[in-house]
C-alpha cells in the first residue's frame, strides 16, 4: 500500500504546522518562507499525478490504520482515489503552486497566515477529492471552507472582503450543516460511513423517502459550494474580493470541487439506489442551464472585472452540472476535460487582471478603458485566455463542450446544445470585451455606472500600485497556465483515456468492489455505452460558432454606440436593473432564504418524480 | 417517543433558519447559526441511541454489555469543534465589519451588489 | 467517584429515562427557541448559555457523556467567552463613536 | 427583497424542506432502535484491540483518527484566521487601560477576586490536565481538557490584567505550541509512514491492562497533542479578541 495519498493530504498540513511554529523566524524572511510553500504544494502535485497514473489501472485505495473492511463493513476511513479524483485533486494542486509563485512578488506585506492558510486550503482539497467515507469528505470540506473564509477577508481594512467573507462563511456553513443532516440520516439507516458500504446498503431497496431526503440534503451543501442558482449568490460577493490569487483558486478549482463532490455522492452511494432516472437528469439539468444562462447574463453587465470573472465562473458551474446531470460517460468526460481547461484559463486570466491591478491599481472596466495598453504580453496573455474561455478549437474548454454536447444529442437532447453556446458566447463576450477595451483601447469606454465605480475604487490595498514593469514570477505563471489549456486540448487519444476514467467513476459496483474487497473489475459495466470521443464537425462548427460570437458580442459591447441604429444614451435592459440587483442584494438574510426555498423547491420535484 | 426527538430537530432548524432570515444583527444572526448547528449534534445522537443501553465506557462495567453507538458521539465531538471554529471566525468578521461599516445590521453590510 | 455516576445508568429505569428524555427534548426545543427570539445580543449570550447547558443535559440523558464534556466546556462556557469579547469591543466602539458624536456637538466646553 | 416578501418566501421554503426533512426522518428505524452495525462492531472489537476502556475516545484517536487529524486542523485554521483578521493594521493602536466613562485610570481588581480566581485556576489546570491524559480510560480526552486549560488562562485574566494575561500567553508561543499540538498529532501518523505502517496506525505498546492510564498506546498520545493545540487556540482566540477591545483608531 503506497503511502502517497495520506502523504498528499498531510505534508501540506505537517508544512503549515511548521511555518505557524517558526513564524517569529521567518516572518521576516520573505523567500524562505515563499520558496517552501511553493515546494511543498508543487510536491503534492507530484504525488497526485503519480496517484492519477497509478489510478489509471484500478482505485487507488488506502486504509487509514489499517483497518481494512472485513465482510463487506469498514471500521476505518478510506481513500479511494480514482483518475479523475486524483487529476481533480492534482489540479487544484498546480493552481496553488502557480498562485504562490504569483504571490512571490505581488503582496505589499505578507505575514506567515497567507502561507499557512494556503497550505491548509491545498490539503481540505486534496483530503475532499480524494476520501472515500462521507463524513470524511464533510471534514475535509470544512477545512476547506475555513481556511478558504479566512483568506476572503484577507483584506480586513476594506468593507468588500468582510461582506464576501461573512456571506461566503455564512451560506457555507448552512449548507454544511444541511449536508451533515443528511449524513445523519443515511447513517441512520445503514449504520455505515464508508460511501461504497452505503451505497451497497440502500441498493438492495427501492428508495424511499429517507434515501431521497438524505440525497437532497448532502447534495444542497455541495450545490450551496457549487454556486448552482439559487445557491450561487455568495460567489461574486467572495471572489470579487479575495486576494486574486486567492481568486485563482475559488473559481479554478474550489466550486468545481462542490460539483465535483455532487457527482462523487451520486455515482458512489445513490446512483443504484434512485435507480439513474430521467427525473435526476431533468432537475440537475434544469438547474444547470438555469445557472449558465442567468450567470453568463449578470457577467455581461458587469463592470469589475474580478466580479466579471466571478460570474463567468457560476455560468461554467452550470455548464459543469448540465454535464454532469446527462449521466453518460462521455457527458462526464467531457465535465472532467472542460473543468480542466476552464481552471487553467479562468486562472490565467485572474492573474493577468492581478497585474493590471498590481500596475495600474484598480479593477474598474471603465477607469481602465484603453490604459493597459503598454501591457503588452499581459494583453496577449488575457485575450489568449478569454478565447480558451469562449471554448475556440483547440483549447481542452473546446474539447471538453463537445463532448457535452455529443453527449447529449445522442440522449436526444442536442437543444442544449444552443443553450451551452449561448452562455459560452455571452461569457466570452464579456472577458474579450473587457480585453479589447482595457488593453487595446478599442471602441468607447463604457459609461460610469456609479455604483459600480465606488465598489471599484476600493480596491486599493492588495497590491502596491504603479510599480515600473511587469515581475517575471507575475507573467510567467499566467502565460504557462494559458498555454496548458491549449496543450491538454492537444493530448492525442485524451478522449479515449478519460473517457475510460469517466466509465469507472461512473461504476458503482465496481468501485465497491474495489473498496470492499479490494477486487478490481477488469471489464466495467457502463449505464450507458461510451460515446465517439473524437472531433466532429458538430464539435468544431459550435466551438467556432460560440468563439466568433464572443468576438461579436465584444465587438458590439465596444461599439454600440457608434451604430447607426441606436441612439445615443440607449442602454440595453436598462429597465431590469431593479430586479437584478434586488435578487443580488449582497444581504445574508436573502441568501438564506433562497437556500431554504431551492432546498424545497428541489426537495418537493425530488419527493414528486422518485418515489 | 419513537419519532418525538426528530420532530425536535426539525423544529430547531426551521427556528435557527427564522432567526437567521429575520435577524438584524449580526451578533444574533451567528448565535442563530450556532442554533442551526444544534440540530445536527440532536440527530446525530439520536440516531445512534440505543433504548436501554450503556454508555460505550467499559472501564468498570463488563465489555459485552450493550452500549449505544460510539461512532455518532465521535462525529458529534468533531461537529462540536467544527462550531467553535466557524463561530470563532466569524466573531472576528464582524468585529471588524463593525469597525468598517459603523453598524452590524446585515441589511446595511452591503458594499458589492447587483 | 463522579465519573461512576456518569457511566453506570442502571439506577435510571427504562419508563423514567423516556419521561425524562421527552422532558429534556421539550427543554431543548424552547430553548432554541427562546435564544432565536431573544433580539438583545447581549442576552441573547446568556440564554444560548443556558441552552448549551440544557443540551449537554440532554446528551447526558442520551447516553453521551464525551459529548456532554464537550459541549458543556464549548456550548456553555467558551463561546459565550468569546461572543461577550466580541460584543464588548463592538458596543465600546458604538459608545466612543456616541461620545465623540456627542463631543461634536456640544463642542469641548463641557468638560 | 422587502422584508415581508423575504419572511413569505422563507415560510413557504421552510414549510417545504421542513415536510421533505419529516418524510426523510419517517423512514429511520424510530429513536432507540439504532441499527448498526458500525457502532456495534466497534464496541465489540474496540476494547480487546486497543486496551482503551473509552471506545469514543478509541473512535476518534484511532479508528477514525483521520477525521481528527482535519478536525484539528480546522481549529488551527480558524485560529490562524482570527489571528490575520484581527492584526493590527495601519493607524490602529492599543489604548492605554482606562476607564473609559470617568476618563481615569481602571480601578485595580479587587484582592479578593485575585485571590478567589487564582486559587482557581490551580485546580482548572489539575483538571484539564486529567482530562486530557485520561481519554482512552473515561468519558474525557484533549478536547475538553484542552478547553479547560485555556479557561485556566481566563481566570488569570480575571485575576490580574490583560496584560499579565498577555505575558503568560505571548502570540508567538501560543504560536508555536498550537503548531507543535496540531503537528504533533499529524507527525504520530507519520512516524508510523516511516516505520512501513498504513498511516495513524497505533505503533506503541497498548500495556498490559485495558483501562489503566499507561494503556492503548497512540490513543494517549494524540490526546496529549490534541489538548496542547485546543488549549493553544482558544487561549489565542481569547487573546485575540481581547486585544481588540483595546483598540482605537481606524474606525469608520
Amino acid at each position: 500500500m503506497t503511502p502517497l495519498p495520506a502523504l498528499a493530504v498531510v505534508v501540506p498540513l505537517l508544512m503549515a504546522a511548521a511555518i505557524s511554529a517558526l513564524n517569529p523566524l521567518l516572518r521576516r524572511r520573505r523567500r524562505v518562507l515563499d520558496g517552501a510553500a511553493i515546494l511543498t504544494s508543487a510536491a503534492v502535485a507530484v504525488m497526485l499525478a503519480v496517484i492519477m497514473v497509478k489510478a489509471a489501472h484500478g482505485e487507488v485505495i488506502y486504509w487509514f490504520a489499517g483497518f481494512r473492511p472485513a465482510h463487506g463493513a469498514a471500521i476505518g476511513i478510506d481513500f479511494a482515489a480514482g483518475p479523475l479524483s486524483a487529476g481533480l485533486a492534482c489540479l487544484a494542486a498546480v493552481l496553488v503552486t502557480a498562485s504562490m509563485t504569483f504571490s512571490w512578488r505581488y503582496f505589499e506585506r505578507v505575514a506567515t497566515y497567507y502561507h499557512v492558510l494556503m497550505l491548509t486550503f491545498l490539503a481540505g482539497m486534496t483530503g475532499f477529492c480524494l476520501t472515500g467515507d462521507i463524513f470524511d469528505l464533510f471534514v475535509w470540506f470544512e477545512l476547506m471552507g475555513v481556511s478558504a473564509y479566512a483568506l476572503t477577508a484577507y483584506r480586513p481594512e476594506e468593507r468588500g472582503p468582510l461582506q464576501g467573507a461573512l456571506n461566503f462563511a455564512i451560506t457555507n456553513s448552512v449548507g454544511a450543516y444541511l449536508s451533515l443532516s443528511g449524513i445523519a440520516l443515511i447513517y441512520g439507516r445503514t449504520g455505515a460511513l464508508n460511501m461504497a458500504q452505503i451505497g451497497a446498503a440502500i441498493s438492495r431497496h427501492r428508495p424511499d423517502g429517507l434515501v431521497v431526503i438524505a440525497f437532497l440534503l448532502i447534495i444542497t451543501g455541495l450545490l450551496i459550494k457549487g454556486a448552482i442558482v439559487p445557491f450561487h449568490l455568495w460567489l461574486p460577493d467572495a471572489h470579487a474580493v479575495a486576494p486574486t490569487p486567492v481568486c485563482v483558486l475559488f473559481s479554478g478549482v474550489m466550486v468545481e470541487l462542490g460539483l465535483y463532490g455532487a457527482a462523487r455522492v451520486y455515482w458512489s452511494m445513490f446512483g443504484t439506489a434512485l435507480g439513474h432516472r430521467a427525473a435526476i437528469t431533468g432537475i440537475l439539468l434544469t438547474l444547470g442551464l438555469l445557472t449558465a444562462v442567468l450567470g453568463a447574463l449578470y457577467c455581461v453587465r458587469e463592470r469589475h472585472i474580478k466580479r466579471l470573472l466571478a460570474f463567468s465562473t457560476i455560468s461554467h458551474a452550470g455548464i459543469f452540472l448540465a454535464g454532469i446531470a446527462l449521466l453518460t460517460p462521455l457527458g462526464l468526460a467531457g465535465v472532467a476535460v472542460y473543468v480542466a481547461g476552464h481552471a487553467l484559463v479562468k486562472a490565467s486570466l485572474f492573474l493577468c487582471t492581478g497585474i493590471v491591478l498590481h500596475r495600474l491599481g484598480s479593477v474598474n472596466e471603465s477607469s481602465l478603458h484603453g490604459r493597459a495598453r503598454h501591457l503588452r504580453i499581459t494583453g496577449v496573455v488575457f485575450t489568449v485566455a478569454a478565447l480558451g474561455l469562449a471554448d475556440l478549437p483547440w483549447f481542452a474548454t473546446f474539447a471538453g463542450k463537445g463532448w457535452i454536447e455529443a453527449s447529449a444529442s445522442v440522449r436526444g437532447m442536442a437543444w442544449i446544445t444552443v443553450l451551452l453556446i449561448l452562455s459560452s458566447a455571452l461569457v466570452g463576450g464579456a472577458v474579450l470585451r473587457v480585453a479589447g477595451g482595457v488593453f487595446y483601447g478599442l471602441g468607447d469606454p463604457p459609461a460610469e455606472d456609479p455604483q459600480m465605480a465606488e465598489q471599484s475604487s476600493e480596491e486599493t490595498s492588495e497590491t502596491v500600485a504603479d510599480k515600473g514593469r511587469t515581475p517575471l514570477t507575475m507573467i510567467i505563471p499566467a502565460a504557462v497556465l494559458a498555454a496548458a489549456a491549449l496543450a491538454v486540448g492537444l493530448i492525442p487519444d485524451l478522449g479515449r483515456t478519460v473517457q475510460a476514467a469517466a466509465v469507472r467513476f461512473q461504476d458503482q459496483a465496481g468501485y465497491n468492489a474495489a473498496v470492499l474487497a479490494g477486487r478490481h473489475l477488469a471489464h466495467p459495466a457502463a449505464l450507458f455505452p461510451a460515446g465517439d470521443s473524437g472531433i466532429t464537425a458538430a464539435s468544431v462548427a459550435s466551438g467556432v460558432g460560440s468563439a466568433a460570437g464572443a468576438l461579436v458580442l465584444a465587438f458590439l459591447g465596444l461599439y454600440w454606440r457608434r451604430l447607426p441604429l441606436l441612439r445615443r444614451g440607449f442602454e440595453p435592459g436598462a429597465g431590469l436593473g431593479g430586479p437584478i440587483r434586488a435578487f443580488q442584494s449582497g444581504v445574508i438574510n436573502d441568501y438564506v432564504t433562497w437556500i431554504v426555498a431551492g432546498v424545497a423547491c428541489v426537495g418537493g420535484v425530488l419527493a414528486l418524480t422518485l418515489r | 417517543m419513537a419519532f418525538f426527538p426528530f420532530v425536535v430537530v426539525v423544529w430547531i432548524l426551521a427556528v435557527g433558519l427564522y432567526g437567521m432570515v429575520t435577524s438584524r444583527h449580526l451578533m444574533h444572526l451567528i448565535m442563530c447559526l450556532i442554533v442551526v448547528q444544534s440540530s445536527t449534534y440532536v440527530l446525530l445522537l439520536g440516531v445512534g441511541y440505543k433504548t436501554g443501553a450503556v454508555a460505550p465506557y467499559f472501564f468498570d462495567i463488563p465489555v459485552h454489555t450493550p452500549a449505544v453507538d460510539p461512532v455518532v458521539q465521535a462525529l458529534a465531538l468533531t461537529d462540536v469543534v467544527v462550531e467553535a471554529a466557524v463561530t470563532a471566525l466569524l466573531l472576528a468578521f464582524a468585529i471588524q465589519a463593525h469597525k468598517r461599516f459603523g453598524t452590524l445590521d446585515p441589511h446595511e453590510l452591503v458594499q458589492l451588489k447587483g | 467517584m463522579a465519573v461512576q455516576a456518569v457511566v453506570t445508568p442502571y439506577s435510571v429505569s427504562p419508563g423514567l429515562m423516556d419521561v425524562l428524555q421527552v422532558t429534556i427534548l421539550v427543554l431543548v426545543a424552547a430553548g432554541a427557541t427562546a435564544v432565536v427570539l431573544t433580539r438583545d445580543p447581549v442576552r441573547q449570550v446568556i440564554v444560548l448559555s443556558g441552552y448549551g447547558l440544557l443540551m449537554a443535559v440532554l446528551f447526558l440523558a442520551f447516553q453521551a457523556p464525551d459529548v456532554t464534556l464537550s459541549e458543556l466546556t464549548v456550548g456553555a462556557v467558551a463561546l459565550p467567552i468569546l461572543l461577550m469579547l466580541a460584543l464588548a469591543k463592538v458596543r465600546k466602539a458604538d459608545s466612543v463613536r456616541d461620545r465623540e458624536r456627542d463631543g461634536e456637538r456640544h463642542g469641548k466646553g463641557d468638560k | 427583497m422587502s422584508s415581508r416578501a423575504r419572511l413569505w418566501l422563507f415560510l413557504a421554503g421552510m414549510a417545504g424542506l421542513a415536510a421533505c426533512y419529516l418524510w426523510g426522518l419517517g423512514g429511520l428505524p424510530g429513536f432507540g432502535h439504532y441499527p448498526g452495525p458500525y457502532g456495534d462492531i466497534i464496541n465489540r472489537i474496540a476494547v480487546g484491540q486497543t486496551n482503551a476502556t473509552g471506545v469514543v475516545s478509541a473512535v476518534n484517536f484511532e479508528y477514525r483518527g483521520f477525521d481528527t487529524v482535519g478536525e484539528e486542523f480546522i481549529l488551527f485554521a480558524a485560529a490562524t484566521g482570527v489571528a490575520t483578521v484581527l492584526r493590527h493594521l495601519r493607524g490602529e493602536r492599543e489604548r492605554p487601560a482606562r476607564d473609559e466613562a470617568a476618563d481615569r485610570d481602571a480601578p485595580p481588581t479587587s484582592s479578593a477576586i485575585r485571590l478567589s480566581t487564582l486559587m482557581l485556576a490551580g485546580p482548572t489546570v489539575v483538571l484539564g490536565w486529567w482530562l486530557a491524559s485520561h481519554a482512552q480510560t473515561t468519558p474525557s480526552g484533549g478536547f475538553q481538557g484542552g478547553i479547560v486549560l485555556a479557561t485556566a488562562f481566563i481566570l488569570i485574566y480575571l485575576a490580574g490584567q490583560f496584560l499579565a494575561f498577555k505575558r503568560f500567553s505571548p502570540v508567538d508561543v501560543t504560536d508555536a505550541v498550537e503548531a507543535v499540538g496540531a503537528g504533533g498529532f499529524a507527525a504520530v501518523g507519520v512516524t508510523a509512514v516511516a516505520m512501513g505502517l498504513p498511516y495513524l496506525t497505533n505503533f506503541l505498546g497498548l500495556g498490559s491492562k485495558p483501562g489503566a492510564v499507561s494503556s492503548s498506546g497512540t490513543i494517549a498520545l494524540i490526546s496529549f497533542f490534541v489538548g496542547m493545540e485546543v488549549a493553544a487556540a482558544f487561549v489565542l482566540m481569547i487573546s485575540e479578541l481581547l486585544d481588540q477591545t483595546l483598540l482605537i483608531g481606524q474606525e469608520s
